[in-house]
C-alpha cells in the first residue's frame, strides 16, 4: 500500500511541475504590475515545443543528445525519493539525504555537459559557472540537511517528515527553522533563481543555468524546461512541507485524506511560489564573482541550524 | 586448493615478474620482447589472482600462509595484505594487457626492453613490501619499490622527468629514513625482527619513544601517500612515467603505503587521540590540496596525480577518524568506526578501478593525440564514441556521481561524520562539523575537477591541430579502460554489500548497508531508481515528440562566425576557482601591451601572462633548500686550501681530545 | 759535569737552538740552527748511550749526527741553490712576533707536561714535547716551503728525544727503519720544492691554494 | 714464511716492470706481478680470515681474521687495479701524456704502495706498523703528483705534510704506549701486540687515554676523519684514478684498522669501551654530516668521490664506536665500500679519459657516449647509495637498527646527512649519465661507442663480488663468519 503512495507521491509533483512555475511567473508579473500570463501556459508551451523540429549544431556529439534524458531522469528520481504530499512511505534507504544531494549533482553534471558541447561561448560559460556554484553549495547543502536529520532523528527526509508530523507544531519546527532558513538558500542555489541566477534572461553575463539550454530546441529543450520546473517544484514541495507539515498523506490513508493531501501540496507550492515571486523581486541579483560571500553566508545559516538543533535535541 | 598448492601458487605469482624483466632483457633484440615479458607479467596476474581466491574462499583468511621464512629474508600472506595483494595482482594484469598496445607506440621515446625490465622488478618489489613479514624484509622490499619507481619516471630521459624524478627519490629517500628510523626504533635494537616480535618490544617502550617512533613512521608512510607537506613529488612524477607505470604509481603504489602504515598502526600498543586527530586532519588538508590543485590544473596526467593526492587524502582522514572513534566509548562509536574502516577498504578498491582506468585511458588520448596540455583538446567524443563513453563512466565513477561504486564510498564517509554530529563532546561534534563541511567541498571541487577534464578533452570543437588529427583509436588501448570502468560499475553494484558481509562475517550478501539507525543506502535501489527514471524520460519523449526532425546547422552565434579559439578552454573554465583561491593557488595574472606605435597607448599589441604556484613549494620546499644551501656554504669555507690552517685544525683536534682523555 | 748535569745542558742547547730558529727569516741561517739543534741531539743520545751501555743507541746516535747535522741540511741548501729559489723566507707574522709565540708555547708545553707525565723524567719530556710544539708552530707560521720543511724536520727531533726519555729508545730495527723513512720523506720534500719552483717559479704556499671546495 | 714470500714478491713486481723495453710487456710483467700478489694474499688472507689468528715470522708477523680480510681486499683490488692500470696509461702514452719511463716508474711506486698497505695489516710490531703506514704515504705521493697538471703539486705537498704530521702524532702515542707498558711489565716492554695485548689490563688508564688520543688524531688523519680530512680530497682527485681508487677503498680501512688495534689496548687497560666508543661516535657523526656540504654542490665528480669516501670512513668509525653490534656493521661496510668506490674511481678513470674534463659541466649522456663504463656506473653509483641489493644496504640498516634507541640524536642526524648526500649524489649524477652535457655537447657525436677493454672486467668483478656478497648477506649464513671476524677486532 505504502508503494502505490510513494509512486501516487512522485506522479503529482510531475503533474504538478509546469504548474508550480505558472504560478511563480504569474505572482512576479502581479509584482511588477503586470498581469501575467495565465498559469498552465507552461503545460502549452512545452507540448508545443515537443512539436517543434530540433536544430543541433554540426560540432556537438553524442553527449549533446543524451544529455537531456539524463538530466531529466534525475529530476524525476528526485520527485520519487523526496516527499512532499505523502510522509511514511518510503524506506529508510530510499530517500536518503545524501542520496538526494549526489542525485541532484548528477543532473546538474550532465547539463553542464551538454552547455560544453554546443561549442559555443555562452554555453561554456555557463556550464563552468553551473560547476563552481554545484562545488560551493555541497558544503551547505548537506549541513543544513544533516541540522534537519538530527532534529528528524533520522537520515531519510521522509522520516524527518513523519518525525515532523507527528510532533506539535511548536516542539519540531521551531528547533528546525534556522535549518529551513539555509535550506531555502540552498534551494535558491540549486534551482538558479535570484540573487544567485537570472532564470529569465538571456544576458550572457547574468545567465548560468539558461545559458547551457541556449543550443537546445525542440523536443530537448522541452524535456530540460520540464526537468528544471521538476526539480523547482520538488525542492519548494520540501521546504513547505517541511515548515508546514500538515495535511500530509499519511499510510492508513483514506480516500477523503488523499484528496486533502493534493490539495494542501497544491495550497502550499502556491504559497512558495508566492514567498519565491517575493524574494525574486525585492533581492537584486548577486555578481558571480561574491559567489563565495552567498554560500559562505549558506554554510553558516546551516552550522547555526545545527547548534540550534543540538541544543534543542539534548534539552 | 591444499594449503601447499596455492603457497605455490603464491611463490609462482611473486616470481613471474623477474622472469618477465628477464625474458625482456634476454630477448631486447627480438620484435615480440614487449609482448613476452607483458604476458608474463598477466600470467603473475592471473596467478595470483587465483591464489587469492583459493585463500579467500579456503582458508576464510583467518589465518596466514608463510611462503618463506629463512632468518633474513620473511614472507607470508596476511588478512591485511591479502586485501592489498587483490589490487597489485588487479593492476599487474590490466597495466601489462595496456602495455601490450602501448608500448609499441613509444618505441622511440622509452627503450622498450629497459621499461619492462625495470617494470617486472617494480612489480615484484611492491608483492613483496606486501608479503614481508620482517622490519629488514619490509625495508629492503620498501626500497627495491621506490628505486625502481624512479627508473620508471625517468623512463623518457627527458629534463623534466629527470627533475621529477630527482625531488621523487629525494622525498621518497627522506620517507625511507624516517621509516628505518621510526620501525627500528620500535624493534629495539633487534636487527632481524618480525612484526610480531615488534609488537612485544613495542609494548615497553616509554611513550616518548613511542610518540617518535609513530610520528617517524607517519611521516614515511605519508611522504610516500602524497600527504601534504610531502606530497610535491606526487604531481611533478606520476606523469612523467610511462602511462603504464603511472597507472601503476598511482593506483597500486599508494595503496602499498598506505598497507605499511595500517600495518604500523597495528604495532602500537594503543594509539592515543591526538595521533589520530593529525592523522586525520593531515588527511583532510591533503584532500582539500588535492582537489583544489586538480580543479586548476591543466595538464591531463597532472590532474590526474592531483586527484590522487586528494583521495589518498580522504583515504588517510578515514584511517584517522576511524581511530579515533575507536578509542572512543561512546555508544555508536563502535558501529561508526567500522563505518569508516568498511569506507577505507571500500574506496582503496575504488580508486584503484577509476585511477587506473582513467591513467590508461589519457595515456591512450596523449598517445594519439601527442600533447599532454587539455587546452589543445576538444571534439573526441565525435572522434571516439566508446572511448568517450568508457571514459564518461570513468569520470562519472571519478567524481563520485551516483551509480559510481565512489559514491556508496563517499555516502559511507559523509553520512558517517554526519551520524558523529551526535556525540555529546562539544570538541567531536565541532570536528565533526568541520569535516563534513570540508569533505563536502573536496567532494565538490573534484566534481568539478573532473568535469573540467572530460569536457575539455572530449566535447565541444577540437582547439588544435593536435585533436584535429587525432588518429583513431585502437581497440587494445580501449580495453584495459573498459575492464576498469566495468570493475568499477561491479564494485557500485555489488561492492558495498560484499565488503561489509565480508566485515560482518557472515556469508550472505547484504542488499542494504546500514551505518547507523535510520541511515542506510542500497546500491541496487540506486540504479533501478535511475534506470527507472531514465526509461520514464526516454518514453515521455518517445509518447510526446511527434516531429523527430533533426537539422544539423552551425552553432547559433549572433552574428560573428564562432571559431575554435572562442571556446571555453580548461583554463578559462577553471578562472572562477583560481578567482576564488587565488591566495591558495598563488595565481599570478598579467596582462602585458606593448604599444604598436611609441607614445600611442591605445593601439598595443597585448599578451597575457598567468601563472599559478604551489604554496607548499614555495614556502616550505623552497625554505628549507636555501637553508640547507646557506649552511653548506658556511661550511664550505672550511676547505680554502691554506694549508697552514688545515694544519691548526689537526692541532684544534688533537688539544680538544687531549683534554677529554684527562 | 755529572752525566744528568751534561743532558740537561745539552736538552737546553736544543731548546735555545730550537727558539732561535722560530725568527731566522733567511734560509741558511734556519738550516745552520737546524743542523746544531741535530748535532746536540746526536751528541746527547750518544750520552744516553753511553750512560746505559746500549751500543744499539750508539749507533742510532752516530746514524742521526751523520744524516740529521750533515747529509739532510747540505742536500737541502744545494736543491735550494740549484732551483733558484729566493733566499729569503716569509712568514705570516713578524719575526718577533714569532719568537715571543715560540716563547708561550714553550711555557705551555712546559705546563702541559706534567698533566700528560706526571710522574715521568719531567725535564727531558718537557724540552721534547716543546721542540714538538715549537716544530708545529714553524710549519703553521711560515709561508713557504722550506720553512715547513724544516718545522717538521724540528718537530721528528722533539719526538725523538721523547722516545728516548721515556723508554730508552725503541727497538733497533724500528729505528733504523722510522730514520730511513725520514730520509725519504725529506727527498720528497726536496723533489716537490724542485717542481714548486719550477711551475710556480716561487716557493711560497700561498700559490698552492687553487684546490678549494 | 708465505708473508715473507708475499713481501718478496711484491717488491719483485715493482721492480720487474723496468726490465722490459716496450709498454706492451712492462704492462704485461706488471699485471704477472700483481696477480702473484693476488694469489699469495689469499693464501694468507683465507686461513685466517677462516680459522684462528696466526702468529708466525718468529712474531713479526701476526694475522688475525680482520687482518686476514683486509689482506684479501688489497691482494684483490691491487689486482684489479693494475688490470685498469693497463688501458688507463695505454691511453695516456697513446695521447703523450705520459711517457714509458713514468709508467714504469707508475708500476713501481703502486707495487711498493702494497707493500707497504699488507705490511701495515700484517705486521705484529706496532713500531713496523707505524713505519709501514709512513711509508705508505711516501710512496703514494710521488703517485699523487704523478701529473703535470696545476694542482697536482699542490696536492702532494699537502697530502704529504698533513699526513706526515699527523703520523708523528701517532708516533707520539705509539711511544706513550710503550712507555706505560714498560712501567708495568717485568721482562721489559716489547712492541709486539700480542704480548703488550695479553698483559694490557693492567697499564695504566689514564696514560693509555692519553696515548689514544694521540693515536686517533695522528692515524685518524690518515683514515681522513674530520677535521683532519682537508688532504683527501685534493690527494684523490689529482692521483690517477686506479691509485685513488686503492686509496679511497683500502688505505683508509688500514688506517682505521691501526686505531682499532690500539682501541683494543686502551680498551682493556681501562677495563671497558666506553670512553674510547664515545669518541669513536663523536667523530664519525661529525665525518659523515661535514662531507654533505661539500657534497651538495660538487663541480668535480672526482672530488665528489673523494668527499664519499670521507663520509662512508666516518660511517665505518660510527659503527666501530656501537659497542657490541658495531664490529660487525663496520666490517660489513669496509667491504661495501671498498669494492664500491674503487670501481667507481676506475669508471671516473674511463670518462676523464673520454671527456678530458673532471668537472660535471663538461661531461653528460655517459651512458650513451660509453654504454659499458656508463652501465657500469650506473651499477656503482646505486650500490653506494645502498639500493636494495648492495652490502651497503645492510651495513647501513644495521646502523640505525643499532643506534636508534641508544643514540637517536646522532642517528637523526647521520640519516639527514645521508639524505642531502644522496640528494647531492643524484642531482650531479643524473645528467651525468642521462643529458648531454652543457658545453661540448655537439663534440661528443664523433666520440661516442667504446671497447671492452680490461678496465670493463674490473668493473665487472667489482660488481659481481658486491652482488654476490649482498645476496650471501640475505642468506642467514653470513652473520656467523662476520661475528667471527668482527670479534677479533674488539
Amino acid at each position: 500500500m505504502t508503494f502505490f503512495l510513494a509512486i501516487l507521491d512522485g506522479l503529482i509533483v510531475l503533474l504538478l511541475a509546469p504548474l508550480t512555475v505558472g504560478f511563480v511567473r504569474l505572482a512576479k508579473a502581479r509584482f511588477q504590475n503586470r498581469r501575467g500570463a495565465p498559469v498552465y501556459l507552461p503545460y502549452l508551451t512545452l507540448l508545443s515545443l515537443m512539436r517543434k523540429e530540433m536544430t543541433v549544431t554540426k560540432h556537438s556529439s553524442w553527449v549533446f543528445a543524451a544529455a537531456p534524458f539524463f538530466v531529466l531522469a534525475s529530476a524525476i528520481a528526485l520527485a520519487f525519493i523526496v516527499p512532499t504530499a505523502a510522509a511514511g512511505v518510503l524506506p529508510d534507504f530510499a530517500s536518503n539525504l545524501f542520496l538526494v544531494g549526489g542525485i541532484a549533482a548528477f543532473g546538474s553534471v550532465f547539463l553542464a555537459m551538454g552547455g560544453m558541447d554546443a561549442a559555443s561561448t555562452f554555453g561554456n560559460m555557463g556550464a563552468s559557472r553551473e560547476m563552481t556554484l554545484a562545488a560551493f553549495v555541497e558544503p551547505a547543502f548537506y549541513m543544513g540537511f544533516s541540522a534537519l536529520a538530527l532534529v528528524g532523528g533520522t537520515w531519510s527526509l521522509d522520516g524527518i517528515l513523519r518525525h515532523l508530523a507527528s510532533l506539535p507544531w511548536s516542539a519540531g519546527v521551531p528547533a528546525a527553522s534556522i535549518a529551513l532558513v539555509a535550506l531555502v538558500f540552498v534551494t535558491l542555489a540549486e534551482n538558479a533563481r535570484y540573487p544567485v541566477d537570472n532564470p529569465a534572461t538571456h544576458l550572457e553575463l547574468t545567465m548560468v543555468h539558461e545559458a547551457m539550454l541556449l543550443e537546445y530546441s525542440g523536443p530537448s529543450l522541452a524535456l530540460l524546461e520540464y526537468a528544471s520546473a521538476v526539480k523547482l517544484t520538488v525542492m519548494l514541495g520540501l521546504v513547505a512541507s517541511l515548515s508546514l507539515p500538515f495535511f500530509l498523506i499519511q499510510p492508513p490513508v483514506t480516500a477523503l485524506g488523499l484528496v486533502l493531501g493534493v490539495l494542501a501540496l497544491i495550497a502550499k507550492l502556491a504559497l512558495a511560489a508566492f514567498v519565491l515571486a517575493f524574494i525574486e523581486s525585492t533581492f537584486v541579483k548577486m555578481r558571480f564573482y561574491r559567489m563565495q560571500e552567498y554560500f559562505s553566508l549558506a554554510f553558516i545559516v546551516a552550522l547555526a541550524g545545527l547548534l540550534l538543533a543540538l541544543i534543542s535535541m539534548t534539552r | 586448493m591444499a594449503p601447499s598448492v596455492f603457497g605455490l601458487l603464491f611463490v609462482a605469482a611473486l616470481v613471474l615478474p623477474l622472469l618477465g624483466s628477464a625474458a625482456a632483457l634476454l630477448a631486447r633484440r627480438a620484435g615480440w620482447g614487449n609482448a613476452l615479458s607483458q604476458y608474463l607479467f598477466m600470467l603473475s596476474g592471473v596467478l595470483g589472482l587465483a591464489a587469492l581466491a583459493g585463500y579467500f574462499t579456503a582458508l576464510h583468511a583467518a589465518s596466514s600462509v608463510v611462503l618463506l621464512s629463512s632468518p633474513v629474508l620473511a614472507f607470508s600472506v596476511t588478512p591485511l595484505s591479502a586485501f592489498f595483494l587483490l589490487i597489485v595482482y588487479l593492476g599487474t594484469f590490466i597495466t601489462s594487457l595496456y602495455a601490450l598496445g602501448y608500448l609499441p607506440l613509444y618505441a622511440d621515446a622509452y627503450s622498450v626492453p629497459l621499461t619492462n625490465a625495470v617494470s617486472g622488478v617494480f612489480l615484484f618489489a611492491l608483492a613483496a613490501v606486501l608479503l614481508s613479514t620482517t622490519v629488514f624484509t619490509f625495508l629492503l622490499s620498501w626500497e627495491l619499490m621506490s628505486l625502481s619507481a624512479y627508473f620508471l619516471v625517468i623512463a623518457d630521459r627527458s629534463p623534466e622527468s629527470l627533475s621529477a624524478g630527482f625531488l621523487y627519490l629525494v622525498m621518497t629517500h627522506i620517507g625511507f629514513a624516517c621509516l628505518s628510523a621510526g620501525f627500528l626504533l620500535l624493534s629495539g635494537g633487534h636487527a632481524f625482527i618480525s612484526f610480531d616480535g615488534v609488537r612485544e618490544v613495542a609494548r615497553q617502550l616509554n611513550p616518548a619513544a613511542l610518540a617518535a617512533a609513530f610520528a617517524l613512521l607517519f611521516i614515511g608512510f605519508g611522504s610516500k601517500a602524497g600527504l601534504v607537506p610531502l606530497h610535491q613529488w606526487l604531481p611533478y612524477a606520476h606523469p612523467q612515467a610511462p602511462s603504464h607505470s603511472s597507472a601503476l604509481l598511482s593506483g597500486t603504489m599508494l595503496k602499498v603505503a598506505l598497507y605499511g602504515f595500517l600495518l604500523a598502526l597495528t604495532l602500537f600498543p594503543g594509539i592515543p587521540a591526538s595521533w589520530a586527530f593529525t592523522v586525520a586532519a593531515v588527511g583532510l588538508i591533503s584532500a582539500f590540496f588535492g582537489a583544489l590543485s586538480a580543479a586548476v590544473e591543466h595538464d591531463a596526467k597532472r590532474l590526474l596525480a592531483w586527484s590522487s593526492v586528494e583521495n589518498m587524502g580522504l583515504i588517510f582522514s578515514g584511517v584517522g577518524i576511524a581511530l579515533v572513534l575507536h578509542g572512543l566509548s561512546m555508544p555508536l562509536s563502535g558501529a561508526l568506526a567500522a563505518a569508516f574502516a568498511l569506507f577505507v577498504a571500500f574506496h582503496v578498491l575504488n580508486h584503484f578501478a577509476f585511477k587506473t582506468g582513467l591513467f590508461l585511458a589519457t595515456g591512450a588520448m596523449v598517445a594519439k593525440t601527442h600533447t599532454r596540455d587539455l587546452d589543445l583538446y576538444g571534439g573526441l567524443a565525435g572522434k571516439w564514441p566508446a572511448f568517450s563513453g568508457v571514459f564518461l563512466v570513468l569520470v562519472i565513477a571519478a567524481a563520485a556521481l551516483p551509480p559510481s561504486g565512489t559514491f556508496f564510498g563517499e555516502w559511507l564517509y559523509l553520512q558517517s561524520l554526519a551520524a558523529a554530529l551526535r556525540f555529546s563532546s562539544p570538541l567531536l561534534v565541532a570536528s565533526a562539523a568541520a569535516a563534513l563541511g570540508l569533505a563536502a567541498l573536496v567532494g565538490g571541487l573534484a566534481l568539478f575537477a573532473f568535469v573540467k577534464f572530460f569536457s575539455a578533452a572530449f566535447l565541444g570543437r577540437a582547439r588544435s591541430e593536435h585533436a584535429e588529427a587525432a588518429e583513431p583509436m585502437p581497440v587494445l588501448l580501449l580495453v584495459p579502460p573498459l575492464l576498469c570502468a566495468a570493475f568499477s560499475v561491479l564494485l557500485g553494484l555489488f561492492g558495498l554489500p560484499v565488503l561489509s558481509a565480508a566485515t560482518a562475517g557472515f556469508g550472505s550478501l547484504v542488499p542494504v548497508t546500514t551505518v547507523v539507525p535510520g541511515a542506510s543506502m542500497s546500491a541496487w535501489f540506486v540504479f533501478a531508481l535511475l534506470a527507472f527514471a531514465s526509461a520514464f524520460a526516454f518514453i515521455a519523449y518517445r509518447v510526446f515528440a511527434r516531429n523527430r526532425t533533426v537539422r544539423r546547422t552551425e552553432t547559433w552565434d549572433c552574428g560573428t562566425p564562432l571559431t575554435p579559439r572562442m571556446e571555453y578552454t580548461a583554463t578559462g573554465f577553471s578562472a572562477p576557482m583560481r578567482f576564488f583561491f587565488r591566495g591558495l593557488v598563488m595565481a599570478q595574472k598579467e596582462i602585458l601591451a606593448e604599444a604598436v606605435v611609441p607614445g600611442n597607448p591605445w593601439i598595443a599589441n597585448r599578451r597575457i601572462e598567468w601563472s599559478i604556484a604551489s604554496v607548499w613549494e614555495a614556502w616550505l620546499y623552497r625554505r628549507i633548500a636555501r637553508g640547507i644551501v646557506s649552511v653548506a656554504a658556511f661550511v664550505k669555507r672550511l676547505q680554502n686550501g691554506v694549508i697552514q690552517l688545515y694544519l691548526l685544525f689537526v692541532l684544534l683536534a688533537l688539544i680538544i681530545v687531549v683534554l677529554v682523555a684527562l | 759535569m755529572t752525566p744528568t748535569v751534561l743532558s740537561a745542558s745539552l736538552l737546553g742547547a736544543m731548546l735555545v737552538a730550537s727558539l732561535l730558529m722560530e725568527s731566522r727569516m733567511r734560509l741558511t741561517s734556519l738550516v745552520t740552527l737546524f743542523r746544531v739543534q741535530s748535532a746536540f741531539l746526536g751528541f746527547y743520545a750518544l750520552l744516553l748511550a753511553y750512560a746505559e751501555g746500549a751500543i744499539h743507541l750508539a749507533v742510532i746516535a752516530l746514524l742521526i749526527l751523520a744524516l740529521k747535522a750533515f747529509v739532510i741540511p747540505e742536500f737541502l741548501l744545494r736543491v735550494a741553490r740549484a732551483s733558484g729559489a729566493s733566499e729569503r723566507l716569509e712568514a705570516y707574522v713578524r719575526p718577533t712576533t714569532l719568537s715571543f709565540a715560540g716563547l708561550l708555547v714553550v711555557g705551555l708545553a712546559f705546563a702541559a707536561t706534567n698533566l700528560l707525565l706526571p710522574d715521568g723524567h719531567y725535564f727531558a719530556a718537557a724540552v721534547s714535547l716543546s721542540l714538538v710544539m715549537l716544530g708545529f708552530l714553524l710549519l703553521v707560521s711560515r709561508k713557504d716551503m722550506f720553512g715547513q720543511g724544516i718545522g717538521f724536520l724540528g718537530m721528528e727531533n722533539g719526538i725523538f728525544i721523547f722516545g728516548l726519555a721515556l723508554t730508552g729508545g725503541m727497538p733497533l730495527l724500528v729505528e733504523l727503519s722510522a730514520l730511513f723513512d725520514l730520509l725519504i720523506l725529506f727527498i720528497l720534500v726536496a723533489a716537490l720544492v724542485r717542481r714548486a719552483q719550477h711551475e710556480h717559479s716561487s716557493v711560497g704556499t700561498d700559490l698552492l691554494r687553487t684546490l678549494t671546495d | 714464511m708465505t708473508i715473507l714470500a708475499l713481501i718478496l714478491l711484491s717488491i719483485l713486481s715493482g721492480v720487474l716492470p723496468f726490465f722490459a723495453r716496450r709498454f706492451e710487456t712492462v704492462t704485461a710483467l706488471a699485471l704477472l706481478g700483481s696477480s702473484g700478489v693476488a694469489a699469495l694474499s689469499a693464501v694468507v688472507g683465507m686461513p685466517a680470515l677462516l680459522g684462528a689468528s696466526a702468529l708466525s715470522g718468529g712474531g713479526l708477523w701476526y694475522v688475525d681474521p680482520f687482518g686476514g680480510l683486509l689482506v684479501l681486499l688489497i691482494g684483490f683490488m691491487q689486482w684489479t687495479a693494475t688490470m685498469a692500470s693497463v688501458p688507463y696509461l695505454g691511453e695516456e702514452v697513446r695521447k703523450g701524456i705520459t711517457s714509458l719511463a713514468r709508467t714504469k716508474r707508475y708500476f713501481a711506486l703502486l707495487a711498493l704502495f702494497v707493500l707497504s698497505m699488507l705490511v701495515t695489516v700484517v705486521s705484529n710490531n706496532l713500531g713496523f706498523m707505524w713505519v709501514a703506514l709512513e711509508a705508505t704515504t711516501l710512496t703514494t705521493t710521488l703517485l699523487v703528483a704523478f701529473y703535470d697538471r696545476k694542482g697536482s703539486v699542490e696536492a702532494a705537498w699537502k697530502y704529504l705534510i698533513l699526513c706526515s704530521t699527523g703520523i708523528s702524532l701517532g708516533l707520539i702515542g705509539l711511544l706513550m704506549t710503550y712507555y706505560a707498558a714498560s712501567s708495568v711489565m717485568a721482562g721489559g716492554a716489547t712492541l709486539d701486540w700480542t704480548t703488550l695485548a695479553a698483559s694490557a689490563h693492567a697499564f695504566p688508564a689514564s696514560i693509555m687515554r692519553i696515548a689514544f688520543a694521540f693515536i686517533l688524531i695522528g692515524f685518524g688523519t690518515k683514515a681522513g676523519l674530520v677535521p683532519m680530512h682537508a688532504w683527501l680530497p685534493d690527494a684523490h682527485s689529482s692521483a690517477p684514478s686506479p691509485v685513488s681508487g686503492l686509496l679511497s677503498g683500502v688505505l683508509l680501512n688500514a688506517a682505521l684498522f691501526a686505531v682499532l688495534r690500539y682501541k683494543a689496548l686502551a680498551d682493556l687497560s681501562a677495563g671497558g669501551s666506553g670512553w674510547t666508543n664515545g669518541l669513536l661516535l663523536g667523530f664519525g657523526v661529525l665525518t659523515v654530516a661535514v662531507p654533505a656540504a661539500f657534497i651538495i654542490f660538487q663541480a668535480d665528480y672526482k672530488r665528489l668521490l673523494a668527499y664519499s669516501s670521507v663520509e662512508h670512513m666516518g660511517l665505518i668509525t660510527f659503527s666501530t664506536g656501537l659497542g657490541v653490534a658495531g664490529p660487525l656493521i663496520a666490517v660489513i661496510h669496509i667491504i661495501g665500500h671498498a669494492l664500491t668506490k674503487s670501481m667507481l674511481f676506475i669508471g671516473a678513470g674511463n670518462i676523464l679519459h673520454r671527456y678530458e674534463s673532471t668537472k660535471f659541466a663538461n661531461v653528460g649522456a655517459v651512458m650513451r657516449v660509453l654504454p659499458y663504463t656508463g652501465a657500469f656506473f650506473l651499477a656503482g653509483i646505486l650500490l653506494l647509495l645502498a639500493a636494495p641489493l648492495s652490502p651497503l644496504f645492510v651495513s647501513e640498516y644495521f646502523i640505525v637498527s643499532a643506534a636508534v634507541a641508544t643514540h637517536p640524536l646522532y642517528t637523526l642526524i647521520i640519516l639527514f646527512a645521508l639524505s642531502v648526500i644522496f640528494a647531492g649524489f643524484l642531482h650531479l649524477f643524473a645528467p651525468l649519465l642521462f643529458t648531454a652535457p652543457s658545453r661540448g655537447a655537439e663534440a661528443l657525436a664523433e666520440k661516442t661507442g667504446e671497447r671492452w677493454n680490461i678496465s670493463h672486467t674490473a668493473m665487472l668483478l667489482h660488481i659481481v663480488l658486491l652482488l654476490a656478497f649482498g645476496a650471501f648477506l640475505l642468506t642467514g649464513a653470513a652473520y656467523p663468519l662476520l661475528e667471527h671476524v668482527a670479534a677479533s677486532i674488539t
